[in-house]
């Protein structure tokens, strides 16, 4: 490939010797900024940081090909207002009221204002957007959303972002990729961050990755529970990095189920199917979610914004709840309760041209097609609302480290999360964050610091100290345990009893963790062993989770209690959940207030109650 | 319905075996059970050991590509149903070298996905960089199939003469190649003619076409990388006769905005 | 420093027994070996037409052989799945499009054997001394 | 993938496909014509009127000099996928007799 900038962003592979059979060998790296995690934020970031300064040396560690990181699953699209009827106000008030007014408000209109010029970005980038006839970007309507201005790739959107993202970083002969690359810890000195620890998981060997600046980009933490939308190395990998150095976790309680995800397997079911027209129904063709604040009932085949199957993530999944109570849902032998996503009034050429994945994935994973039959779905854990706690600049209250995307807790999403927003989030701090890591790294120096290395050499030896043959509790026991329990008492509805007994559980798993069982001795793609670091990282995070539920004693967008706080409490809850590691014991939980700037908490409508919010 | 199914897994650590090995393990069979679902069970009941990639479940994160009874394949999108009651063997994809059990070492692959240009080249400056260009439908619909590919590797495991000569650029990178230089908002055709025209670029494909048969997302790279050889061809003409590629860019994208 | 120790696979010369994809794929290019054998055939015949009518009657008169008739018949056979991988390819080739809708496939595989049709019946009547 | 060096198979290949499309469609209906087909047609003031008119003596001289040209090109990648004999000998030998026949025949047709 010589000549070509293709090869510039090689993998580390240079640095190969012989085997020495002994991990503890620490190989160090020097560079200006070191990500973690190398999904839609990462890439974003390393493509903002190379072209604000071409000549910075951009470490982009993941523990896999950046193809495979679960942006790539995402299929609705990304919100940005583009039409000419619409406003950013609008896109403003639906965040924030969808939100459940937790949203930081000054975040918010920062990113509604940079939303539609990331995804022109992303266009000239090469991405392949849905057209209307005139050859202009089309949008699609989404759920809470007032009008339609989510951006799409037919139902592949996350995929075709990934992939124009990664491939123009190809062209950026700075980004330096570590692919499969397992970050296990930061480097802090001197009060900031210096570094990471990361296990080259093909070579088995362990690399001190010194940096002015780290990027986490780590994505969420779905695979706390079992039953989820998400990739397997979902695992919460940068929050608990982030956590363990004392770093607060920020409301942690809200946790995103998704409406309609497959049964049995929990494959991701794109509210875009909604957003063109879908219906759903419950075991006697009802449409139910009239009921439930969200009518009244709109025609078939005319969706209309912010109303019924347009209604919100959080109450289309409570909905959900109080069907399945009801003995309304339909009961299948091996999935369970299901309700049934109706697109057949859509027809096929519409599914092909705007579902084709959907089409694929329900004839796949439920032997159903959806142009003839109803989808079965169920609400499943999609979305990790909290994260590492940061301002408008992505910064972290630790010097020189940043956070973005889906680990990060920017304060955009507040209590629930619109559909279509998080695309554009990663895009809009992705790049802010990129451009600021380039600017610390351009007033910053590295220092050799021996201690450093020691640092690094104990980092090591912890992580290889849980390589225990004589281990009595199984990780995919512990594993499989710690998901029945979120979802036991962390669900879509929670109570303080529940949630305790979560607590309690999480504790002794904890516990029961530190005596797991790690047979595999060997460095080549030890993945025995990797498990068991992940598994570390959920029960941490999951740890955040359930403590900062407990905390909690209101109900607010994705936090809904069914014991004596069913109901929002602005006056004591109007605050942000701090969630901080200590080593012996449950996190200390404390508040931070929210920057509210234009809208004032009201109530959150739907439906009928609710019109457009353009329309009030 | 429920009985069990054998499933033989090929097994290499690198540490310990001079070659690779075949191992039959004994599983509860569920008919909703995929190849993935399988290796899982393996995993977490029988032999915690067992390496294999794995991530999405979904058929779009491209991780756990391997090939079941010789056929290259997404573990995650394979069905035991299919094969029941039959035992499945199931290996590391073929024509790329094993670093563990079911784990190739893909980084060939990727060098030269990266090494094909993809992505878009433009002669100038956009005039308006705040404003989405247009692309009509018909104008996404000539690229859009050739950018479905999830770079699974699954039709390198497919192609023999990517097994057997290592240098020719194979199906999927070539098929990227193509994407680019179909698109309308493209002008980089010239710059990745070199690729083409070279000896391992187009013109080492022998057209087997099995790559388009085992593409789990209907990429086609196979007419790709035909469509290329003519294209490689007319240039060919051009250069005999004294005329510069340069000017082929543009032509690409008139053709693209008819 | 690193454990790696990658396996390669080594590709033995059979490796197109294994898959019948591939042993279509060979037996495909066996094609050519008759397709070119053919092209012999005519050679021998275009060096007798020069050579006079009495080398022509000669190579007409061998063409009549049971040998040449084994190799005719296989030939044939060959040649037919040449002709059908051909048509099965050809579209890949050319994916032409009438305005946005691009023409199915298996249209341009029917034109062409309609064309072969009518190919073989020129041919054919010609040989028989239409003309 | 250190050099990009320019093939020269499009001028192998173009003779290929020439040869193959050429093939596809006639070559059948030219093998059953002696297999007991032999009438008028063949007859040899006929067939040399027909080779005397230059397009006969064209499609002649295609007839034979094409699907050689396809033969070699599968023959040589044909023995690269069985991994026979050198790449240099093997191409040499394939295309070289397609060379030579081409001639020949074009020698035929034309000037004999």
């Amino acid at each position: 490939m010589a000549g070509q900038e293709g090869g510039a962003l090689d993998s580390a592979s240079g640095t190969d010797r012989p085997p020495s059979g002994s991990l503890s060998f620490v190989d160090s790296i020097k560079t200006d900024i070191a990500i973690v995690g190398a999904g839609g934020a990462g890439l974003r970031a390393a493509l903002a940081a190379a072209e604000a300064r071409p000549d910075l040396g951009i470490a982009l560690i993941s523990k896999v090909v950046p193809m495979r990181s679960h942006t790539v699953a995402a299929e609705g699209g990304a919100a940005g207002v583009v039409q000419a009827h619409d406003r950013l106000e609008d896109h403003f008030n639906d965040t924030v009221s969808g939100g459940d007014w937790l949203c930081e408000q000054d975040v918010v209109e920062f990113f509604v204002r940079r939303a539609a010029a990331e995804l022109t970005q992303l266009e000239h980038w090469g991405c392949p957007w849905s057209r209307q006839a005139d050859g202009r970007v089309a949008v699609r309507a989404f759920g809470g959303m007032g009008t339609e201005r989510t951006w799409y790739a037919a139902d592949k959107t996350g995929f075709h972002l990934l992939t124009t993202l990664f491939q123009t970083a190809l062209r950026h002969p700075g980004i330096r990729r570590f692919d499969e690359h397992f970050c296990l810890d930061l480097l802090v000195a001197d009060g900031r961050v210096q570094g990471v620890v990361a296990l080259d998981l093909a070579a088995g060997a362990i690399r001190l990755i010194q940096a002015k600046a780290v990027i986490l980009a780590t994505g969420g933490a779905g695979r706390v529970y079992r039953f989820n939308t998400n990739g397997g190395i979902v695992t919460g990998d940068g929050l608990a990095l982030a956590y363990r150095h004392r770093v607060p976790l920020r409301d942690m309680e809200f946790v995103q189920y998704h409406p309609t995800g497959l049964p049995g397997t929990g494959v991701l079911v794109t509210e875009g199917c909604r957003g063109e027209g879908g219906i759903l129904l419950n075991r006697d063709g009802y449409r139910y979610l009239q009921d439930y604040g969200l009518g009244p009932e709109t025609p078939i085949g005319q969706p209309r914004n912010r109303t019924m199957e347009l209604g919100p993530r959080d109450r289309l999944s409570q909905a959900f709840w109080f069907e399945q109570q009801k003995g309304r849902t339909l009961r299948h032998p091996v999935w369970g309760d299901v309700v049934q996503l109706d697109l057949r009034h859509l027809g096929e050429a519409r599914i092909d041209e705007r579902l084709p994945f959907v089409r694929e994935l329900a004839r796949a994973y439920a032997n159903v097609d959806p142009v003839h039959e109803p989808i079965p779905v169920r609400p499943a854990v999609h979305y990790t609302m909290g994260g590492i706690e940061t301002d408008c600049r992505a910064a972290t209250r630790l010097p020189g480290l940043f956070a973005v995307g889906e680990c990060a807790s920017t304060g955009l999403h507040g209590a629930n999360r619109l559909g279509s927003n998080s695309l554009t989030e990663l895009l809009v701090f992705g790049r802010v964050a990129g451009e600021e890591a380039a600017q610390i790294a351009a007033t910053t120096s590295l220092d050799a610091s021996p201690a450093l290395r020691r640092e690094a050499d104990a980092i090591a030896a912890r992580a290889r100290s849980l390589i225990n043959p004589d281990g009595q509790e199984s990780v995919p026991a512990l594993r499989d345990a710690l998901g029945e329990a979120m979802e036991a008492g962390l669900g879509i509805f929670r109570t303080e009893e529940g949630m305790q007994q979560t607590a309690d559980q999480i504790a002794s798993l904890k516990r029961r963790y530190r005596a797991a069982r790690v047979t595999d001795r060997s460095n080549v793609f030890n993945t025995e062993w990797l498990q068991a670091l992940e598994l570390g990282f959920l029960l941490d995070v999951a740890e955040a989770m359930v403590h900062s539920a407990l905390a909690r004693r209101e109900s607010r967008g994705a936090h809904h209690r069914l014991d004596a706080y069913r109901s929002r409490d602005d006056e004591r809850f109007l605050k942000h959940t701090l969630s901080r590691f200590r080593d012996d014991g449950p996190p200390e939980i404390g508040h931070a207030p929210v920057t509210i700037t234009t809208s004032p908490p009201a109530q959150r409508s739907y439906g009928g109650d609710g019109r457009g919010s353009g329309e009030r | 319905m429920n009985g069990t199914i054998v499933i033989e897994v090929q097994r290499y650590r690198p540490e310990q075996d001079p070659h690779p090995w075949w191992q039959a393990f004994e599983l509860d069979y569920r008919p909703e059970m995929s190849v993935l679902d399988a290796l899982h069970q393996i995993r977490d009941r029988h032999d915690s050991g067992l390496a294999y990639r794995w991530s999405c479940r979904m058929a779009i994160c491209g991780s756990c590509g391997l090939m079941v009874d010789g056929v290259p394949r997404l573990g995650c999108k394979t069905f035991l149903r299919d094969y029941y009651p039959d035992r499945i063997r199931l290996g590391p994809l073929a024509h790329f070298p094993i670093e563990r059990d079911l784990i190739v070492d893909l980084r060939d692959f990727l060098d030269k996905l990266a090494a094909v240009k993809p992505y878009l080249i433009r002669a100038a400056q956009d005039e308006r960089p705040s404003e989405p260009r247009r692309q009509t439908p018909a104008q996404l619909a000539r690229f859009l199939p050739f950018a479905q590919c999830i770079s699974c590797g699954l039709c390198y495991a497919a192609c023999p003469e990517y097994g057997l000569n290592n240098r020719f650029f194979g199906p999927a990178a070539l098929a990227l190649l193509h994407r680019y230089n179909r698109d309308s908002r493209d002008q980089g055709r010239a710059e990745r003619l070199p690729t083409m025209n070279a000896e391992d670029g187009v013109w080492g494909c022998t057209f087997v076409g099995y790559c388009s048969q085992v593409c789990p997302k209907g990429v086609d790279p196979a007419a790709a990388i035909n469509q290329g050889k003519i294209v490689s061809v007319i240039d060919y003409v051009r250069h005999l006769v004294g005329l510069s590629p340069a000017t082929l860019g543009q032509d690409a994208t008139q053709e693209g905005e008819r | 420093m690193s454990a790696r120790r990658p396996y390669i696979r080594p590709m033995p010369r059979t490796w197109w027994l294994r898959n019948p994809v591939f042993r279509r794929y060979m037996l495909r290019e066996a094609t050519a070996l008759f397709v070119g054998g053919y092209g012999l055939v005519l050679l021998w015949g275009l060096s007798a037409l020069r050579q006079g009518e009495g080398a022509w009657l000669a190579y007409l008169a061998g063409l009549s052989h049971p040998l040449a008739l084994a190799f005719h018949t296989l030939a044939l056979a060959m040649a037919l799945y040449h002709t059908v991988t051909w048509f099965a390819l050809t579209p890949k080739l050319m994916p032409s499009r009438i305005g946005n809708r691009p023409i199915p496939a298996r249209w341009v595989k029917a034109a062409h054997y309609g064309l072969f049709a009518l190919c073989s019946l020129v041919i054919l009547l010609l040989a028989a001394g239409v003309h | 993938m250190k050099s990009a060096r320019r093939s020269n198979e499009p001028l192998t290949w173009s003779l290929f496909a020439a040869g193959g499309l050429l093939a596809a469609f006639l070559t059948p209906p030219l093998l059953l014509a002696p297999l007991g087909l032999l009438g008028e047609g063949l007859r040899f003031e006929r067939v040399r009127a027909f080779l005397d008119h230059p397009l006969g003596a064209l499609i002649l001289w295609a007839l034979i000099a094409l699907p050689l040209w396809h033969a070699a090109h599968r023959l040589y990648h044909g023995l690269s996928d069985l991994k026979v004999g050198a790449h240099r000998l093997t191409y040499a030998l394939c295309y070289g007799f397609a060379f030579l026949v081409t001639l020949y025949s074009g020698y035929l047709v034309w000037f004999a």
